[in-house]
């Protein structure tokens, strides 16, 4: 059968402002037949967005075609007219950007955004393009699929938009669609609904689709062709089956080693706590919120009585979906945020609640490393200052102690010793991750507050850091408080799991207690919603996940 | 081997790519680079003006030097077109338009940019201090500020000179303070945008004083965006400080700044005179040029700044 | 939620004119040289000064004199002018020498307006609709020319052009009051034309950079990525989420309109407030200045107040709440 | 001035021709243009005028503190609106001749120590009611004293009190004799009004216009008082206001939305004789402006100082190139040519003399000063400048502040050390000299306080021969350029931009258009 696209030979260049180009995509290879779903799969700067949105005969701006042709139904995208593409987008192929939330215009309603492709390009009057909008709606599994059309973006959650930006690119019936990460910026229970949906809509619509993303998992669960890509070059490209089963390509197979295992018991390196000993770090029916704080509680309650001791040298992960406040429990031990009731307790001393009143040493004690390390680092100081300050604010190291030092501490986080000359932006994402710990750790503290340190990071970097991660604890003997949303991570790393949700913890202990059988229903959930690296498992599980999240929507947890 | 070298070995392959380029350099336009040379053209003549001028500015030029063979034998000075005598022509009283354009210079310029330079000193500091402040003093601060601001500035310039009289150091004073009411609401913002940042939030936890996260960490951060609304502001100033002049509250004579002169040769305009023109050139190329310039600059910072000029 | 937000501003703007209130009483009264010399100028001597001040009564203590004239104010009276008295005992309400003069300032401006924001917000999304383009260029080159220059210039250029060389146009705004229509507009066009010009200029410089700010975020790309044609993603995609901004832009230059326009007043003779408040300070005439620069104060808070509304009803966060 | 007039007649009656008439005048010292004014004033008075028509009139200066109350009037604005609205008891018709107004005859006793002036029956006020000994008692009280606001009560200071002898009949009686009394009432102050007025913004008067509306400020306007006790006026309706850009004046004239304008800045006279259908009315006067150097504080009190600030002025260029033309020298003293046979030729003209004025300020060891200039008279401020060009090459370093015209007389005039100061012909030479040098007197701005000067009036007030009338005049003008400190330059035409179609402006250097005299007289050609 006729492929719908063809990709042939593309290479795309970004022009620098001194007007010299340099390659992004260079001369890459592939087609996509009518029905099939085509997996780009690679890390940030691969360039697989950018081919993807070749699709659509479209660069981002700053980057050029420079050679090669991309073919829908054998028709080059790339020297058509500007008003043909018009015509040619959003009717024959429609594009799924990463966050819904920024591509949905706040200012317009949903129905109107949904179905606006549909009726400019004339395929179907308004009345029956919201027709067709709430099918869509209703086959995505979306609420009040009749009233959906009328509100606006910020009304809905995430992963409805998510769902919605589906619909808007379904509403045409395209042949192509081209999904962006879609998934990416989503809970794990969340994840695997819309992916679900996305499946069963694109079965339905038998339309073809290029999936981008960087999560081997998710991409064993609904493509049937890979295309592994890395620095712009094709570096593996096979049936979803063979790529996942036997890939033969050192880099595809680095990806699948960063892939996490599923959670189970008996994973991570444990270090058995003597529990006659003070805890390091202790909340005592913490209650916390935002907003005006009347007799203990928040306008906005976030936190409801939160108990929870680390010991020394012990990791302690807290899971939970968005919103469920395990953020918030960080910034309460860091002081961030004070506490509206309850104690927080450093070696058995009580802490005062706000960071202001807190000593120099007690700050030094515990250290915060925040989730986006490019917002974290000050991009006007250089890597040696950052790195410098905690040195000289909390142990009055000078000159050549400092450097010394700052050496110590790069070589710690694996990173060469010139980068103490650089700039942040001078680093890749997990570069600076390492810097973001390392500034924590030259305050040589006794705990660690990792609030999603690697969510944000492509997988083998992310798997770095972990490895990095459980290096430190090995030599230094810190606490952690390993915040994620993503069990298999926190599995893998912490030796005792809290598990939070709505601002309670709803089970808590040792990984093996808290991973093994009889499970909380809740902690089921989020085990069974984390996908596997195999052909098939959507199916196999997706019934298990709805029903235990409709549980968790009626309410067990009281 | 060394741990250096075994991270070279593990970034060798498959090494992590930047995901952020990093920060581009300005490159100027054909307008940008035009603007530069005007900008820089009057710096220059800031400095050297004064010497390089045929002739004093507050010369009156005799008569003697513009009789022709045959003609009067006392001809008119004032308003004469571009001769030998007056390459740009000579103003009401028959002065040398073209020394009085280049000693302006260092009048217009100096005064202008002093008073922007007050009025960035007191609206930064004040604004920084609304934006980390409590917000007490926010609130206190933003009031009295919209209060000034809501006050038409050539009507407070009136007022205040109508008060104090029109020496140098009051037209700078006063403008400076005039202005540094808009300067406060930009900095502010682009203080409260910083203030929200993690990095900010990095340096509490570890329990920075204000005055650290202040000058280390904010004002880095703002620096930019401010150094091209400074170059806005400074326009603003010097068609402000001409209006001025305009109602005849200027610079103390014969002293010549570039508002006053288009001011006091405008009944020359019906007589086809260039002399209130040339003053306003070189008015627009300065001020065009700075436009220009930052343009430039905030098409390259993502034209944010426009929206906070408001 | 809405509701809160507006009643929030309106407070706001309240606070504010208190506050201003005090600056202008303060401020006026730093004026030197008391009326009373002013008034009398080169014929002054000592017993006509002493009689004058008498009569002006120019002796309480400043914050009494502060609480009497807010006072005042808040019960709409503004207060006597010396205006006309002479040495007789009788001098002018103030309020019946600002109204013609209100009338005056509110006619130029709305005619300015008017014409202007139409002109400058199409012109404006003509330039962002083809930025780099021939046409862009021209009109952000124009503009910042007309930016760049003193208005008194651009004042006096339109003048020689109109008025002197083609003769088309009166030179001077001069109304005796009874002209109605054509005449009304005739008598307007020159300032404002040369208003027009300066306002426009302003508006479309605004107007393109929001639009060209907002054209940068991904929905705009999302809308290019649907096949929007470029008429519409401007019109409908960008246009709302620039209402907020431009209002605003709108909403200064409306202000400035109203107190800020001085010079034109003084170069085609228009009788408007500007130009009364400036004789006003001239003849120390303090509760003449004190009423004018309330107004333009006044004015100024409650545009910016109406705009900042604007921008938060416009906003659907906070129209349609979750 | 009887020769201008005897000259004018001869024209009208056809006996001499333009060119005669224009050469003749030349020869009496009259600057041509002058000469041309008078011509237009006389081929008036051939033509017989016509009424009718609607006439704009923009004056220099305006404000919210327009007056309607004469005895505080101050600018042309007021000055004019005097004349639509008032009478005085006597006026000043062409030439400088006191004529008879609402009193129909007056006249002194033996020596002048008393003034009785006859009223006209049924002259009626605006409001209808008609005017009586008393309101001319109650306005001309309003002068004296004290504690009198009026701008000009130093005139009547030698009033001892006003009689009403009948109801038609009022008499005033003197300290000290006084021939130039009725002169001095024609003076716009002096005007009359309704007696107990306190609203004058009414501006009920007995005047040839009654007012219709009065916006301080902005604009008056004026219809023809059909009742009026003589000739009524020829203008249906008068709309007077003020443009104070003196460039959007000038324009508003050529562009004919302005029938006359007062005060044209010299730089502009070019421009309106090069436009059609309007041209420049520009009459001889002894306005003048000039600097004031304080004899009682340094510098003033240095006489070198002052010889070399007066050698230092460079007169006749003043005359070309800053008024061009449209004026004459000054003398340093203020009785100009305009005075007629009171200005005293004999005195010789002051030039202009580098060396002379570097070697007295050498002399005076003085080798900087500050002087304050305000715009008060044309011209002023560039002669400064003009004078401080000059300085600077010879060595001297004159610093000019320059202060806004509003607050002026209150800040500055007759304190600081060195000012400008402007003032406008008086009726009398005698009165001018009085106003300005009498010993002690209010406005006797340079602190020059001379005893002889001070005899010299009184006694020149009293005399009645004319040949020793101008030998005083001659002595006084002499003792005030010597010693008084004070600086005149120049002094400078009357100039004012008038349509074409504009006829009958009398000619009176007192003020702008006709010495704002022109409501009654002048008419327009339809």
């Amino acid at each position: 059968m006729a492929p719908l696209l063809e990709v042939d030979n593309l290479k795309i260049d970004a022009r620098k402002d001194d007007g010299s180009l340099t390659p992004i995509v260079k001369g890459v290879s592939f087609n996509v037949k009518p029905g099939e779903v085509l997996a780009l799969i690679g890390e940030s700067g691969s360039g697989k967005t950018t081919i993807a949105l070749s699709a659509l005969g479209y660069t981002k701006p700053g980057l050029e075609f420079t050679s090669g042709e991309v073919r829908l139904h054998g028709q080059d995208v790339i020297s058509m007219p500007s008003e043909e593409k018009r015509l040619m987008r959003g009717q024959k192929v429609a594009y799924l950007a990463q966050s819904a939330a920024a591509t949905f215009n706040p200012a317009m309603t949903i129905g109107e955004q949904v179905t606006e492709s549909a009726i400019i390009h004339g395929q179907l009057l308004k009345e029956d393009a919201e027709n067709r909008a709430k099918e869509l709606y209703r086959a995505l599994e979306l609420p009040e699929p009749e009233r959906l059309g009328k509100r606006y973006p910020h009304q809905v959650s995430g992963g409805q938009l998510q769902r919605l930006m589906a619909a808007m690119a379904l509403c045409g019936n395209p042949d192509l669609l081209v999904l962006d990460e879609p998934t990416t910026a989503l809970d794990v229970t969340t994840q695997i609904e819309v992916l679900k949906a996305f499946k069963s809509v694109i079965k339905q619509e038998g339309s073809a689709a290029i999936y981008v993303t960087h999560d081997l998992s998710v991409v064993a669960q609904i493509a049937d062709e890979i295309v592994v890509l890395y620095a712009g070059e094709v570096q593996e490209h096979g049936s979803a089956e063979q790529v996942v089963s036997t890939p033969n390509h050192d880099y595809t197979r680095r990806l699948m080693n960063a892939v996490r295992p599923p959670p189970a018991a008996g994973h991570g390196d444990k270090i058995e706590k003597s529990n006659n000993e003070v805890p390091v770090l202790e909340l005592k029916n913490i209650f916390a919120g935002y907003g005006k704080i009347r007799d203990g509680t928040a306008n906005i309650s976030v936190l409801e009585n939160i108990n929870i001791k680390i010991s020394k040298g012990q990791t302690v992960g807290v899971i939970g979906e968005s919103g469920c406040g395990k953020s918030t429990m960080a910034r309460v031990m860091s002081g961030l945020l004070p506490a509206s009731k309850g104690n927080v307790l450093l070696r058995g001393e009580n802490l005062k609640p706000d960071l202001k009143n807190r000593s120099r040493s007690e700050l030094q004690k515990i250290q915060f490393v925040f989730q986006m390390a490019d917002t974290a680092l000050n991009p006007r100081q250089r890597i040696d200052q950052i790195l410098g300050r905690p040195l000289e604010f909390y142990l009055e190291l000078r000159g050549g102690e400092k450097r010394k030092r700052i050496a110590e501490l790069l070589e710690m986080v694996e990173l060469p010793q010139d980068f103490a000359g650089r700039y942040p932006d001078e680093l890749s994402g997990g570069q600076k991750q390492r810097i973001n710990l390392a500034r924590a750790l030259a305050a040589s503290p006794e705990i660690l507050l990792c609030d999603e340190v690697i969510s944000a990071l492509d997988t083998i970097v992310g798997a770095n850091i972990i490895e990095l991660l459980k290096q430190l604890r090995k030599n230094t003997g810190v606490s952690f408080v390993f915040i994620s949303h993503d069990l298999s991570t926190v599995a893998s790393f912490a030796d005792h799991i809290v598990v939070l949700y709505a601002g309670k913890v709803v089970d808590q202990g040792t990984v093996d207690e808290v991973l093994s059988p009889p499970y909380h229903p809740y902690t089921r959930l989020l085990i069974s919603s984390v996908p596997e690296l195999r052909v098939g498992w959507l199916e196999e599980s997706v019934d298990e996940i709805e029903e235990l999240s409709l549980k968790r929507d009626q309410g067990f947890i009281n | 081997m060394s741990i250096d070298e075994k991270i070279k070995e593990k970034i060798t392959s498959f090494e992590e790519l930047p995901d952020a380029p990093p920060r581009r350099k300005i490159r100027f336009s054909i307008g940008g680079k035009i603007g530069i040379f005007f900008v820089f053209f009057w710096i220059v003549m800031v400095f050297i003006g004064p010497y390089v001028s045929p002739y004093n500015e507050a010369d009156i030029l005799d008569e003697s030097l513009f009789i022709v063979p045959g003609g009067e034998e006392y001809p008119d000075t004032d308003y004469q077109p571009p001769s030998k005598v007056a390459f740009l022509g000579t103003d009401y009283l028959g002065r040398d338009t073209l020394s009085r354009i280049l000693y302006g210079a260092r009048t217009t310029i100096g005064i202008s940019f002093l008073a922007t330079l007050l009025a960035y000193l007191l609206g930064v500091t004040l604004g920084i201090a609304a934006a980390v402040g409590s917000e007490w003093l926010d609130m206190f601060l933003s009031r009295f500020n919209d209060a000034f601001l809501s006050i038409p500035t050539i009507m407070m310039g009136l007022v205040v000179i109508a008060a104090v009289g029109s020496t140098i150091p009051i037209l700078i004073g006063m403008t400076g303070l005039i202005y540094a009411t808009s300067v406060f609401r930009v900095a502010r913002s682009l203080g409260q945008d910083v203030m929200v940042s993690d990095f900010v939030e990095a340096a509490k936890v570890r329990g920075e004083g204000l005055w650290w996260i202040i000058t280390r960490e904010i004002l880095p951060n703002v620096v930019m965006p401010l150094a091209t609304d400074f170059g806005l502001r400074f326009v603003w100033i010097i068609l402000f400080i001409s209006s001025l002049s305009f109602l005849g509250l200027g610079v103390q004579p014969p002293m010549s700044d570039w508002g006053s002169m288009v001011k006091e040769n405008l009944g020359g305009l019906p007589y086809g005179s260039i002399s209130p023109l040339m003053p306003s050139l070189a008015i627009a190329t300065l001020t065009i040029a700075i436009n220009l310039i930052v343009d430039d600059i905030s098409a390259h910072s993502g034209g944010k700044l426009s929206n906070r000029m408001i | 939620m809405l509701f809160q937000a507006v009643l929030k501003r309106i407070l706001i703007g309240f606070a504010t004119l208190f506050v201003v209130s005090i600056i202008i009483f303060l401020g006026t009264s730093l004026l030197p040289g008391d009326v009373a010399e002013i008034i009398l100028g080169q014929m002054a001597t000592p017993e006509s000064l002493a009689a004058l001040r008498e009569k002006l009564g120019m002796n309480h203590p400043p914050h009494t004199r502060y609480l009497l004239w807010l006072g005042n104010l808040l019960s709409g009276d503004l207060g006597m002018s010396k205006a006309g008295s002479g040495a007789g005992t009788i001098g002018t309400e103030i309020s019946v020498m600002i109204a013609p003069r209100l009338v005056n300032t509110l006619r130029l401006a709305g005619m300015v307006a008017l014409i202007s924001i139409p002109l400058a917000m199409s012109l404006g999304l003509l330039a962002s609709m083809y930025p780099g383009s021939r046409i862009d260029r021209t009109i952000t080159f124009t503009t910042l020319s007309i930016i760049s220059i003193p208005d008194f210039l651009v004042a006096m250029i339109l003048v020689m052009i109109f008025a002197v060389q083609l003769g088309w146009l009166p030179s001077i705004a001069y109304m005796s009051g009874n002209e109605t229509g054509w005449q009304l507009i005739r008598a307007l066009l020159m300032p404002t034309l040369t208003l027009v010009t300066i306002v426009s200029a302003q508006i479309i410089r605004m107007t393109r950079a929001t639009i060209l700010n907002i054209m940068s975020s991904p929905y705009i790309e999302m809308a290019i990525l649907k096949g929007v044609p470029r008429k519409r993603i401007i019109l409908r995609h960008s246009l709302l989420n620039t209402i907020g901004p431009i209002v605003n832009v709108i909403a200064l230059n409306l202000a400035w309109l109203i107190g800020g326009v001085v010079i034109v007043e003084t170069v085609f003779a228009y009788p408007g407030l500007a130009k009364l408040m400036i004789d006003g300070v001239q003849t120390r005439d303090l509760p003449l200045v004190q009423a004018c620069a309330m107004i333009f104060c006044g004015t100024y808070v409650v545009l910016i107040m109406i705009a900042d509304m604007a921008s938060i009803i416009s906003n659907p966060r906070l129209r349609h709440p979750k | 001035m009887k020769e201008v007039r005897d000259l004018q007649q001869k024209y009208v009656d056809g006996s001499i021709n333009r060119r005669d008439f224009i050469k003749a005048v030349g020869a009496l010292g009259i600057a041509v243009s002058a000469a041309g004014s008078l011509l237009k004033a006389t081929d008036v008075m051939a033509k017989t005028p016509k009424k009718g028509g609607s006439v704009r009139m923009a004056s220099n200066l305006h404000g919210p503190d327009d007056q309607m109350d004469p005895i505080v009037m101050t600018s042309n604005v007021d000055y004019t609106r005097a004349h639509t609205n008032y009478n005085g008891l006597v006026q000043m018709r062409d030439n400088m001749v006191v004529s008879p107004e609402l009193a129909e005859e007056f006249s002194p006793n033996s020596n002048a120590t008393e003034w009785t002036f006859k009223l006209r029956k049924g002259v009626k006020f605006h409001d209808g009611s008609s005017l009586t000994a008393d309101d001319v008692l109650w306005s001309m009280n309003r002068h004296l004293g004290e504690k009198s606001p009026s701008v000009i009560k130093g005139f009547f200071s030698q009033v001892k009190e006003w009689k009403k002898m009948d109801s038609h009949t009022v008499k005033a009686v003197l300290n000290s004799p006084d021939s130039d009394l009725p002169a001095k009432l024609t003076e716009k102050q002096a005007k009359i009004v309704k007696e107990g007025t306190t609203d004058f913004k009414k501006g009920n008067g007995t005047g040839p216009y009654r007012m219709t509306s009065f916006e301080p400020g902005v604009k008056s306007m004026h219809v023809r008082n059909e009742d009026y006790w003589r000739e009524t006026g020829n203008f249906d309706a008068i709309e007077l206001t003020a443009i104070t850009d003196p460039q959007a004046r000038v324009n508003a004239l050529i562009a004919g939305d302005m029938h006359m304008i007062s005060d044209v800045d010299a730089k502009m006279i070019k421009l309106i004789e090069s436009s059609n259908g309007v041209s420049v009315n520009s009459t001889k006067s002894g306005r003048y402006g000039g600097i004031c150097i304080l004899n009682n504080t340094a510098p003033g009190n240095n006489p070198d100082f002052v010889k070399g600030m007066q050698l230092i002025q460079d007169r006749e260029r003043i005359v070309r190139s800053i008024l061009k033309g449209k004026g004459e020298v000054g003398n340093d003293h203020p009785i100009s040519t305009a005075y007629g046979a009171d200005h005293c030729y004999e005195l010789p003209q002051r030039q202009y003399d580098p060396e002379k004025a570097k070697y007295h300020l050498k002399k005076s060891g003085i080798s900087s000063a500050e002087l304050f200039v305000a715009e008060v008279a044309t011209g002023i401020g560039d002669s400064c400048l003009l004078m401080q060009n000059n300085l600077r090459k010879i060595g001297f370093d004159l610093k000019i502040k320059k202060v806004p015209t509003d607050g002026y007389w209150g800040a500055v005039w007759m304190k600081e050390p060195l000012n400008v100061v402007s003032w406008n012909m008086r009726p009398t030479a005698n009165s001018m000299l009085d106003i300005q040098f009498a010993p002690g007197a209010a406005w006797n701005d340079t602190f020059w306080n001379n005893e002889r000067m001070g005899k010299l009036l009184k006694m020149n007030l009293a005399e009645t021969n004319p040949a020793i009338r101008h030998e005083m005049f001659c002595e006084m003008q002499a003792l005030v350029s010597m010693f008084s400190g004070m600086v005149i330059a120049y002094h400078t035409n009357v100039n004012d931009g008038v349509s074409d179609k504009i006829h009958g402006i009398p000619v009176n250097p007192l003020g702008s258009i006709g010495g704002c005299t022109w409501p009654e007289f002048a008419w327009m050609e339809a």
